[in-house]
C-alpha cells in the first residue's frame, strides 16, 4: 500500500516555542548563517513560526502559525523546475533532489509559502560543530535549493526497517523531528492513506483548513484553527 | 568570503594539475584505534539529562559513529568514535515524556562548541586580559591541591569560597560535603532569576518550599499572574505538554487561560485573555478577585478547607473577607476594570477545575512575597476542595537519605552573592582568599551595583571548572575544564514537572572529545589526596561510585526499577536514565498539596504593601522589565548559534537584543522600529534597537536577558546589550531576592537603524494595524 | 545630389577598412566593462551567488531584469525588418542590418544571463535534452525549459536572418579586400557570385525567413512572460503578460534601434543613408508602441485594482505608493510622459528628438522589467516572509558589463560587416524598388545587380 | 601612444580592483582568531582545491588507491572467510565496517606473525594507531546520495555486483564504475523504485 504523508498543525495547541525549529536544524543539517546574512533574509530554517498581531494594547491578540513546506499535491514549485530537481515523489512528497538542482531559484519564486531555502554560499560549521551533522542527511553545498522533506530520511529508514521485518509501517512508529520535539503535540505526522492513523483523524476535523487553500495547491499540511473558550465541541 | 571555497572552474584550467592530483595522497592525520564498538551507520540511543535549565528533563541521545579530530596520547589525530547527533526527550522520564524544548535541543552545541576550553589552562597575562597558557593535567591538579593544602596548613580553610549555579542532586551534595569537610563556608549558589520569593511563599501558603507543579492537563481554567510557563519559567516542557492537553486533549472541553502581565510574554500570547495590570499590583488584583468570590460566596465549599485557611491566613484581612479589596479600590490600584474582575471571579468558580499561578515579574518587586501569597490564597480558594484534586501541587521528593525537601526555603541567592561581595570589598579577615567557580557568571548576571567584578578581582586565587571563557571565568587563574554534560555522569532531582518523585541520572553518552576532566571526579580525587575528613566523607574515586551508593537504597522502594540485585538495579537505572516512583493515581495527585512542613514560627499575616521602584516617576517615566527568553535563559546559552539564529517568538529578532516599546510611546518620543535608543536608570545606561510591539503597556519597557556579552566566545560576544547591567540593586523586602522588575528608566532616541542593526526575521512586515497604510 | 553605387560602396565599406581612434577608445571602454563583468562573474562562481543582493524571498532581481530587458531589446530588429520586408516598405533598407544586429547580439547576451544567474553555472548544460547514463531528461513543463528552446530557436533564426542578406555584402568586401581578410570573407560569402539563380534563392530564403521569424519573435517574448505568468505569485499570475511583454519588447527594441542608428549615423558618418525620414518613421512606430505600452500597463493595473485581491493590492501599492513608487513613477515618466509629446509633434520628431525619447525609453523599460519582478517577489502571499532587495556591487558590475558586451559586439560587428546593406541600397537606386533581377545578365556579374532606370522615390529627403 | 596606455590602465585597473575585492573579502571572513586552547577551523562542503572540484565535476576517481598495508583479499577469501567477517554491519545498516587494527590483530597475534606486512600492523597497534585505509568506493559529497547496504543484501544482490570479484583482488580496486546509470539500470531491471528520493536526500 502506498503512503501519503501528511502533517497536522493544531494551532490551538501550538505555543510558539520553536522547539521544532531547532529540532529541524539538528536533524537536517541546516546551517546557521550569522548575523550579517540573517539581516538580509538568508536564514535557512525549513520551518518557521509565524507570529501575527491583531489589535492593539490593551487587547492585542497574537497568533502563532508554524509554516513549513506544505508538500502540495499540486505543487507550484515542481512544474517550474527545468531539471526535475523539484519533483513529486512516489509517496506524494515534494521531493528535492539536491544533486539535480542547478539553482535557478524558480521553485522558490513560485512557492506561495516562501518555505524554500537557498544556499547562497557554502554552509559553514566552525569545527567541531560539524561533528553534530546527521550522517543520514546530505550536507548541501552552494547554489542548491533545499526545503522541508518531511524528514524523508526517517521515512526511508522506517520503511527499510519494516521491510527487513516483513511488516507494514505502524502509525506513530516514527515521526518527523519537529513533531517529535513538539511538547504540546501541536504537530502530528503520519500516513493520510491510513484511515485509522491519528493524522487522518485530525485532518478530517471540522477545524481543518489549508494554508492559502484558495490557490488550489492541495497541501498535505492541515491546520486546525484556534478555538475559543466554550467552543470546544470538536476535536 | 571563505578560506576554502567551492571552486569549479572552466575546462580550460588545471587539467594537468587535476590528473596529477588523482594519485597524490592527501595530507593525512594519524588514525587512532576506536574506543567504542559501534557499527557504522547504525544509531544507538543513550540516555542522558538536559542541564541547560533547572527543569531536569531526561534525554535520549542519538549516537552514531563518526570521525572526530581529537588529541590522544599527546598526538593530534582522527578517531572513529560515538558522536551525539540528535537529542530527543526521554519517553520514560515523567517530567518531559519524550519532548524537548528549543534550548534543550541545542544542548548538542554545548558539546561541540568551538569555544570550549579543550585543555587545562593557566593565566599567563594580567588578570582578565584573556592570556592563558596550556598546562598538563598533572600540573593543573598539582596546582589546585597545593593551593588547598596551603589553605589547610595555614588553618584558614574558611577562606575557600565556592560560587556556582544552583544544582539539585548529588553534584550539589558532593560540593557541599567537600566544603564542609574542608572547613569552608557553604557554597554561594547564584542565579539572577532565583525563585526564592516563590519558594518562601509556597512554604508559607502550602508548606512546600518548592516551585509548584501544574497539572494543566486537567485544568478548565487557569489564571497566570506573570508566570511564563510556556516560555522559560519552571519546567516549560512539562507545562507545555499539559497545556496541549488542556486545550485539545479532552474532546468537548477546552480550558480557558487568562494571563495577567503588563508585557505580553510568549505565554501571554497564547492566552484567551491577556490583561495588563500595573507592575507590582498583581497581588492586589488577585485579592480583588478573591474579594468578589468571598463576598458573593461563589465558592462556599472551599472556604473552610485547611489548605485554604492556611494560604488565606497569610493574608491580612482574609478571614474578614478582604474588606480593603473591593473591586473599585482594586481597579484604582491595578488599572484593571472591576467588571473584568467580577467576570474572572465568576468564570473561575464556575469552571470544573481552576488554578491561579504566579511567577516571574510580580515576584521581582519589592512586594514580591505579598504578590505571591495573594495569588496563592486565591489559588487555594478556587482550587482546593474539588473532587479531582487541585491543579497546583508539588513534586514529591525522592526517598533518599541525603535529598529531601528542605524544611525551610534556602536563602535568596542574591542575598548570598551580596554578602559574599561585601565581605570581599570590606576586606575583613576571613574574606575569601580562594574561589572555586562553577557554571556561574555573576559578573554578567548580577547588576554592576553589587560590585561583584571588583570583589572578585580582590580574590588572590580563582579556579574555574567551566567549559567556556565567560566574563567571570576570564578572571580565573586556573581553568580546569569540565566535561560537557553529554560526556559526564549527570544527575538531577527535578523540583517540579511531575507528580512522581524523579531522579534523572545517566552515564556519559559519548566519550570526551577534548582533554577535559569531570569536575566531580576532580574534586573526589582532590579529596582523596588531601585525606583526613575529606577522604572519609567522600570515599569515592569517581562520581559514578558516589551516585551508585546514593541510589542503591531506592531498590527497596517501589518505583520504575524492580531488580533483585544491586548491580541489576544500577544497570536498569542507567539504561532508563534515572529512577522515578510509581505513577501517582488521581487520588495521590490531590495529596500532592498536603503540607510537608509547617512554618516553625507562626508568621504574622502579610499586609498589603505597595511596590517601590528605584528612581522617581518624574525623572524615570518608564517601568523597566528584563525578561528571560526561552533561548538564552540567564545568558548562559547565548553562545549557541542555534539559539542566536532562532527568531524571538514575539519580535522575531535574531542575533541581537532589543527593547520592546509600545508604538504610542514610540510615536511620542519619535522612535521608529529599528531605531537605536538609550535606556538609562539610576544605575547606568545602555543602547539597544527599539522594537515596537502592541503587546506592552505604554508606560513599560521590556528587554530580553542574555545578550550583551562582552567576552563569551565568537557567537555571543558583541551582540546587543545586557539589561541586568542597568538594574538598581533593589531587593524584595522580606527575602532579599533581587527585585529585577523594580527599576525605573528613561528613554531617548539616539540613532537610526544603521546604528542599531536590528535583525528581524519577519521581513518588513507591517505588524500592527496603525502602522499599516490606509488602503 | 544623387548617390552613386560607387559612393555607396565606398561609404559603407569604409568602416571595415579604416579604424579610427575614437573607435579604439570605445572598444577599450567596452572591453574593460566586459572584463570587469567576467571578473565579477568569476568571483561569484568562486564564492557563491551570495555576493549578489538576492535573498529570500527576492530570489530574482537584477539578473532576470537584465535577461528580460535584453530579450526584449532583441525584438526590435528581426521583427521590424521582417515585417517591413514583407510589406515591401522600401525605406527600411538602411535600417534592417542595424536592427538585425541588435537582435542577434542582445539575444546572445539575454541568453547568457540565465546561465550566469543560476546557483551552479557549471551544471547549466543540464537544461539541454541529451541522453545520459542517468536517464533523466529536462522537465518540459518548466517555462525555463520553454525559454531555452524559444531563445535557441530565435537565436538560430535571427542569426540566419542576419546572415542571409549579408552574403552579397560579404562578397563585396571579399572583392575589395586582400590577404587574410579576403580569405575570411571568401568563406563567409559562401561562394557568392551574384548569379540570378543565387539572387533568386536568396530572395526566396529571405522571404521564408521573414515569414517564419515573425511568429517566433512574438512567441519568444510571450514565453519569457510565461516565466512569470505561469506561477501563482500576485501580479505575476496574469493573462495580459503575453501581449504586454511583446509590446514592451518591441517598444524597447525600437528605442534601442533608434539609439543605435543615431550613434552609427554620427560616428560612421552615415548621414546620407540614415536620414531624418527613418527616424521620423521609426519615431511614429515608437509613439504607437508607447501608447500601446501605456494601455497595457493601464489594463494590468486597472484589473488588479478593480479585482482588489489583498495579496495583489499589496504589490500594487508597493509599486504605486510605497517602496518602489519612485521607480514606478520614473518609469511612467520615461516611457510615457517624456516620449509621447516628443514623438507626437512632428517638429520634435527629429533625429535628436527621437534619440532623446529612445534614451528615456530604454531606461524606463529597464525599470519596468525590474518592477515586474522585484515588488511581486518581495510581497508574496504571506506577509511574514516579505523582504527587501538591494543590489550589490557585483550585480551592478554585471549589469554594466552586459551593456559593455553589447557595445563591444556591436562595435566589432561594424568592423566586419557593412552596417547598412550595400546591395540593398544599390537596389534602392533602381526603378523597381525592391525588385531583384530575375533575368540572367552576364555583363553585370559583380554583385549581380543591373542598375538601370530612374531612381526610387523613397530615398528623397 | 597616449590612448593605448590609458586603455591599458582602465583594463588593468578594473581587474586589479575586482581581484582586490575578492582577496580582501576572503581575508575579512576568515576563521576568527582563536587561542591554542580552543578549536579552530571551519568545515564546509566546499572542495578544498580547484583540482578536487574539477575531479568531482568530471567524476574522476583513483582506480587502485595505494593502501598502507598490502592486504590481500584473495588470501583471506581463499581461507573461506566471509565478507561480513570483517565488514561487520554491512547486512544490518547503511555502511560497512572497515576493520580496525585490533580486529586484525585478533587473528594475527598468532597467525603469520613474521609476515612483514603483519609486523607493520602490529607496529600500528603498538603505537596505538589505526591503519589509515584509503577509501576505494565512495560517492562524492556533491552526489548527495545516501546508500544503504542492508536492503541490497537482503534483496540478494551479491557483493561482487558492485565491488567486483574480490577473490581476485589483493587490495581493493574500483572495478565497477558506480555511477548513477549503474544504479538506475539495476533498479529498473529488478523493478524497484527509481524515485529520486529513494537515494537522494
Amino acid at each position: 500500500m502506498s503512503h501519503k504523508w501528511g502533517l497536522v498543525v493544531d494551532l490551538d495547541r501550538c505555543t510558539g516555542c520553536e522547539a521544532c525549529v531547532v529540532a529541524c536544524h539538528a536533524e537536517n543539517n541546516i546551517p546557521t548563517v550569522g548575523k550579517d546574512q540573517a539581516a538580509i533574509g538568508r536564514t535557512m530554517q525549513w520551518i518557521r513560526v509565524e507570529r501575527t498581531w491583531e489589535g492593539d494594547f490593551p487587547n492585542p491578540k497574537v497568533r502563532f502559525q508554524p509554516v513549513l513546506c506544505q508538500q502540495c499535491d499540486a505543487a507550484p514549485c515542481e512544474a517550474v523546475c527545468p531539471t526535475y530537481a523539484s519533483y513529486h515523489t512516489e509517496e506524494g512528497l515534494n521531493g528535492q533532489a539536491y544533486n539535480r538542482c542547478i539553482g535557478t531559484r524558480f521553485c522558490a519564486n513560485a512557492c506561495p509559502y516562501t518555505v524554500r531555502s537557498f544556499n547562497f554560499y557554502n554552509p559553514q560549521w566552525q569545527k567541531p560543530l560539524n561533528l553534530q551533522l546527521n550522517p543520514d542527511v546530505s550536507v548541501r553545498s552552494v547554489g542548491i535549493m533545499e526545503k522541508c522533506t518531511f524528514c524523508v530520511q526517517r521515512i526511508k529508514s522506517a520503511e527499510i526497517q519494516a521491510e527487513a521485518e516483513k511488516r507494514d509501517l505502524k502509525d506513530g512508529e516514527f515521526t518527523t523531528a519537529c513533531a517529535q520535539s513538539c511538547a504540546s503535540k501541536a504537530l502530528v505526522f503520519g500516513d493520510l492513506n491510513d484511515p485509522h492513523s491519528e493524522v487522518s483523524r485530525l485532518a478530517s476535523s471540522s477545524r481543518a483548513t489549508k494554508l492559502l487553500g484558495e490557490l488550489g495547491t492541495k497541501p498535505n499540511v492541515t491546520y486546525l484553527e484556534r478555538g475559543a473558550w466554550q467552543d470546544a465541541n470538536n476535536g | 568570503m571563505e578560506r576554502r571555497n567551492f571552486i569549479k572552474i572552466s575546462a580550460l584550467t588545471g587539467v594537468a594539475a587535476t590528473l596529477d592530483a588523482c594519485r597524490a595522497p592527501d595530507k593525512q592525520l594519524i588514525r587512532f584505534i576506536p574506543e567504542d564498538n559501534l557499527i557504522p551507520g547504525i544509531a544507538v540511543w543513550k540516555p542522558s539529562l538536559c542541564t541547560l535549565c533547572s527543569a531536569g528533563c531526561g534525554l535520549q541521545v542519538r549516537v552514531m559513529q563518526g570521525d572526530a579530530e581529537v588529541v590522544r596520547h599527546g598526538k593530534q589525530g582522527v578517531i572513529k568514535m560515538g558522536l551525539a547527533k540528535k537529542l530527543e526527550g526521554s519517553p520514560q522520564n515523567p517530567v518531559n515524556a519524550g519532548k524537548l524544548c528549543a534550548r534543550g535541543q541545542a544542548g548538542l552545541q554545548v558539546l561541540y562548541h568551538p569555544d570550549r576550553i579543550t585543555k587545562p589552562i593557566k593565566r599567563s597575562g594580567a588578570r582578565g586580559a584573556g592570556q592563558f597558557q596550556v598546562i598538563s593535567w598533572d600540573d593543573a591538579v598539582k596546582e589546585l591541591t597545593s593551593h588547598l593544602t596551603a589553605l589547610q596548613a595555614s588553618k584558614s580553610a574558611n577562606v575557600l569560597a565556592f560560587l556556582g549555579r544552583p544544582l539539585r542532586g548529588q553534584r550539589r551534595e558532593l560540593i557541599e560535603k567537600f566544603l564542609k569537610a574542608f572547613g569552608a563556608p557553604p557554597a554561594v549558589w547564584y542565579e539572577p532569576f532565583d525563585e526564592a520569593v516563590l519558594r518562601q511563599a509556597n512554604f508559607l501558603s502550602f508548606g512546600h518550599a518548592m516551585l509548584p507543579t501544574l497539572d494543566l492537563a486537567r485544568a478548565d481554567y487557569v489564571i497566570s499572574f506573570g508566570a511564563d510557563f510556556l516560555g522559560a519559567w519552571n519546567s516549560p516542557v512539562a507545562q507545555s505538554i499539559g497545556y496541549g492537553e488542556m486545550r485539545r486533549g479532552r474532546p468537548g472541553r477546552r480550558g480557558k487561560f487568562v494571563q495577567i502581565e503588563p508585557r505580553m510574554s510568549q505565554t501571554g500570547a497564547n492566552a484567551d485573555e491577556w490583561i495588563a495590570c500595573k507592575p507590582g499590583t498583581e497581588g492586589v488584583l488577585a485579592l480583588g478577585i478573591a474579594h468578589v468570590i468571598l463576598s458573593q460566596k461563589l465558592a462556599p465549599q472551599s472556604a473552610g478547607t485547611p489548605a485554604a485557611s492556611r494560604a488565606g491566613s497569610q493574608i491580612a484581612g482574609w478571614s474578614a473577607g478582604l474588606p480593603e479589596f473591593t473591586p473599585e479600590a482594586v481597579e484604582e490600584q491595578t488599572g484593571v476594570s472591576s467588571a473584568v474582575m467580577m467576570r474572572l471571579a465568576h468564570e473561575m468558580t464556575l469552571s470544573g477545575s481552576a488554578a491561579a499561578v504566579v511567577g516571574g515579574a510580580p515576584l521581582a518587586q519589592t512586594n514580591g512575597l505579598f504578590n505571591a501569597l495573594a495569588v496563592n490564597a486565591l489559588e487555594s480558594l478556587v482550587d482546593a476542595g474539588r473532587d479531582e484534586g487541585p491543579i497546583l501541587g508539588f513534586t514529591p521528593e525522592p526517598p533518599l537519605s541525603n535529598a529531601g525537601e528542605p524544611a525551610a526555603p534556602a536563602q535568596a541567592s542574591f542575598a548570598g552573592l551580596n554578602s559574599f561581595a561585601q565581605s570581599l570589598l570590606d576586606g575583613k579577615a576571613g574574606a575569601p582568599q580562594m574561589l572555586m567557580l562553577y557554571e556561574a557568571n555573576p559578573i554578567f548576571t548580577a547588576p554592576p551595583a553589587t560590585k561583584i567584578r571588583e570583589a572578585i578581582a580582590k580574590i588572590p586565587t580563582i579556579v574555574s571548572f567551566g567549559s567556556f571563557i565567560d566574563e567571570t571565568s576570564a578572571q580565573a587563574d586556573l581553568i580546569l575544564p569540565d566535561n560537557a554534560p553529554l560526556e559526564s555522569w549527570v544527575d538531577s532531582v527535578p523540583e517540579s514537572g511531575s507528580f512522581q518523585s524523579v531522579i534523572s541520572l545517566a552515564p556519559p553518552a559519548v566519550s570526551p572529545l577534548h582533554e577535559t576532566r569531570p569536575m566531580t571526579d576532580l574534586l573526589l580525587g582532590v579529596a582523596q589526596q588531601l585525606g583526613g575528613d575529606l577522604a572519609r566523607v567522600l570515599p569515592f574515586t569517581t562520581f559514578d561510585a558516589m551516585l551508585k551508593a546514593a541510589l542503591l537504597p531506592l531498590r527497596a522502594q517501589s518505583g520504575s526499577v524492580t531488580a533483585t540485585t544491586d548491580d541489576d538495579f544500577w544497570q536498569s537505572v542507567q539504561t532508563q536514565g534515572g529512577w522515578w516512583s510509581a505513577p501517582a493515581a488521581a487520588g495521590l495527585k490531590s495529596a500532592a498539596r498536603k503540607p510537608a512542613a509547617t512554618p516553625a514560627d507562626k508568621q504574622a499575616p502579610t499586609a498589603l504593601t505597595a511596590p517601590e521602584f528605584a528612581g522617581s516617576a518624574a525623572d524615570f517615566p518608564f517601568y523597566f522589565q528584563p525578561y528571560v527568553t526561552p533561548s538564552f535563559g540567564d545568558g548562559s546559552t547565548a553562545n549557541l548559534p542555534w539559539m542566536q539564529e532562532l527568531p524571538d517568538v514575539l519580535t522575531t529578532a535574531m542575533w541581537s537584543s532589543w527593547v520592546e516599546i509600545h508604538p504610542r510611546t514610540g510615536e511620542k518620543l519619535g522612535i521608529q522600529q529599528g531605531d537605536l535608543v538609550e535606556i538609562a536608570s539610576q544605575a547606568g545606561s545602555l543602547r539597544v534597537p527599539a522594537v515596537l510591539s502592541p503587546g506592552i503597556a505604554p508606560d513599560l519597557l521590556a528587554m530580553p536577558v542574555g545578550q550583551g556579552h562582552e567576552n563569551f566566545g565568537r557567537f555571543a560576544s558583541g551582540h546587543g546589550a545586557n539589561p541586568l547591567s542597568i538594574l538598581a540593586p533593589v531587593v524584595e523586602h522580606t527575602t532579599g531576592s533581587l527585585a529585577w522588575a523594580a527599576t525605573r528608566v528613561k528613554l531617548a532616541r539616539v540613532g537610526g537603524p544603521e546604528q542599531a542593526k536590528l535583525v528581524l526575521f519577519a521581513g518588513r512586515m507591517s505588524g500592527f494595524p496603525h502602522e499599516e497604510e490606509p488602503r | 545630389m544623387q548617390i552613386t553605387a560607387e559612393q555607396i560602396e565606398k561609404d559603407l565599406l569604409r568602416p571595415i577598412f579604416k579604424t579610427g581612434r575614437k573607435y579604439l577608445v570605445a572598444v577599450g571602454l567596452a572591453t574593460s566593462l566586459v572584463l570587469a563583468g567576467m571578473a565579477a562573474f568569476g568571483y561569484q562562481v568562486y564564492t557563491g551567488i551570495g555576493v549578489w543582493g538576492i535573498n529570500s524571498p527576492v530570489f530574482w532581481a537584477f539578473d532576470i531584469t537584465n535577461f528580460v530587458f535584453w530579450i526584449g531589446i532583441s525584438h526590435a530588429g528581426t521583427l521590424i525588418s521582417a515585417i517591413l520586408r514583407l510589406t515591401n516598405a522600401t525605406w527600411r533598407r538602411p535600417v534592417t542590418r542595424c536592427a538585425e544586429a541588435i537582435t542577434v547580439f542582445s539575444l546572445l547576451i539575454g541568453g547568457l544571463i540565465p546561465l550566469c544567474h543560476i546557483g551552479r553555472p557549471w551544471l547549466g548544460y543540464w537544461m539541454i535534452p541529451y541522453p545520459s547514463q542517468r536517464g533523466i531528461w529536462p522537465n518540459f513543463r518548466s517555462p525555463l525549459e520553454w525559454d531555452f528552446f524559444a531563445i535557441a530557436t530565435y537565436l538560430i533564426g535571427s542569426t540566419t536572418f542576419l546572415y542571409l542578406p549579408a552574403i552579397p555584402d560579404f562578397a563585396a568586401v571579399r572583392d575589395a579586400a586582400k590577404g587574410l581578410r579576403k580569405r575570411i570573407y571568401s568563406i563567409l560569402s559562401l561562394g557568392w557570385q551574384g548569379t540570378p539563380r543565387q539572387w533568386q534563392r536568396l530572395e526566396i530564403a529571405m522571404h521564408i525567413m521573414a515569414i517564419a521569424i515573425v511568429p517566433v519573435a512574438v512567441s519568444v517574448h510571450t514565453i519569457v512572460s510565461w516565466d512569470f505568468a505561469m506561477t501563482l505569485i500576485p501580479m505575476w499570475h496574469t493573462t495580459i503578460f503575453g501581449p504586454y511583454f511583446v509590446v514592451g519588447a518591441i517598444f524597447s527594441g525600437v528605442a534601442a534601434l533608434i539609439l543605435a542608428m543615431a550613434l552609427l549615423r554620427r560616428f560612421l558618418h552615415l548621414e546620407e543613408y540614415l536620414k531624418p525620414l527613418h527616424f521620423n518613421n521609426l519615431g511614429k512606430l515608437l509613439l504607437t508602441m508607447s501608447l500601446l505600452w501605456f494601455y497595457c500597463i493601464f489594463a494590468e493595473f486597472l484589473t488588479t485594482w478593480y479585482g482588489n485581491t489583498p495579496s495583489e493590492m499589496a504589490v500594487f501599492w508597493e509599486n504605486v505608493r510605497h517602496n518602489f513608487a519612485p521607480l514606478f513613477w520614473t518609469m511612467v515618466v520615461c516611457n510615457f510622459v517624456i516620449p509621447v509629446p516628443i514623438l507626437a509633434m512632428k517638429k520634435l520628431r527629429t533625429v535628436t528628438g527621437t534619440a532623446i525619447a529612445s534614451c528615456t525609453i530604454v531606461i524606463g523599460m529597464w525599470i519596468e522589467r525590474f518592477l515586474i519582478i522585484v515588488p511581486a517577489l518581495d510581497h508574496k502571499f504571506l506577509p511574514y516572509s516579505w523582504g527587501t532587495y538591494r543590489p550589490t556591487l557585483v550585480e551592478d558590475i554585471l549589469m554594466a558589463s552586459t551593456f559593455g558586451f553589447m557595445t563591444l559586439l556591436y562595435l566589432s560587428f561594424t568592423k566586419f560587416v557593412p552596417m547598412i546593406s550595400v546591395w540593398e541600397m544599390k537596389v534602392g537606386l533602381q526603378p523597381r524598388g525592391g525588385g531583384i533581377l530575375t533575368t540572367e545578365a552576364p555583363g553585370e556579374k559583380r554583385h549581380g545587380l543591373v542598375l538601370e532606370g530612374p531612381l526610387p522615390t523613397d530615398v528623397e529627403e | 601612444m597616449g590612448w593605448q596606455k590609458w586603455l591599458l590602465f582602465i583594463v588593468a585597473g578594473s581587474s586589479v580592483w575586482v581581484l582586490a575585492e575578492v582577496v580582501s573579502r576572503a581575508q575579512a571572513a576568515g576563521p576568527t582568531a582563536s587561542s591554542q586552547y580552543v578549536t579552530s577551523g571551519v568545515f564546509t562542503p566546499a572542495h578544498a582545491t580547484a583540482a578536487s572540484a574539477f575531479k568531482d565535476f568530471l567524476d574522476l576517481h583513483p582506480e587502485h588507491p595505494v593502501q598502507p598495508i598490502a592486504f590481500t583479499h584473495t588470501v583471506h577469501l581463499a581461507k573461506r572467510m566471509q565478507c561480513t567477517t570483517c565488514h561487520v554491519g554491512v547486512n544490518r545498516g547503511p555502511d560497512a565496517q572497515i576493520p580496525n587494527v585490533t580486529f586484525c590483530m585478533g587473528c594475527h597475534m598468532v597467525i603469520d606473525t613474521n609476515n612483514p606486512e603483519i609486523k607493520k600492523i602490529a607496529a600500528y597497534q603498538a603505537r596505538r594507531e589505526d591503519i589509515p585505509w584509503a577509501r576505494v568506493y565512495n560517492y562524492s559529497p556533491s552526489a548527495h546520495v545516501r546508500f544503504n547496504h542492508a536492503p541490497h543484501i537482503r534483496a540478494g544482490v551479491v557483493c561482487s555486483t558492485c565491488h567486483g570479484d574480490m577473490t581476485k583482488q589483493t587490495t581493493a580496486e574500483r572495478k565497477v564504475n558506480l555511477n548513477m546509470g549503474f544504479c538506475v539500470q539495476c533498479h529498473k531491471q529488478k523493478q524497484v523504485s527509481v524515485d529520486c528520493a529513494t537515494c537522494h536526500y
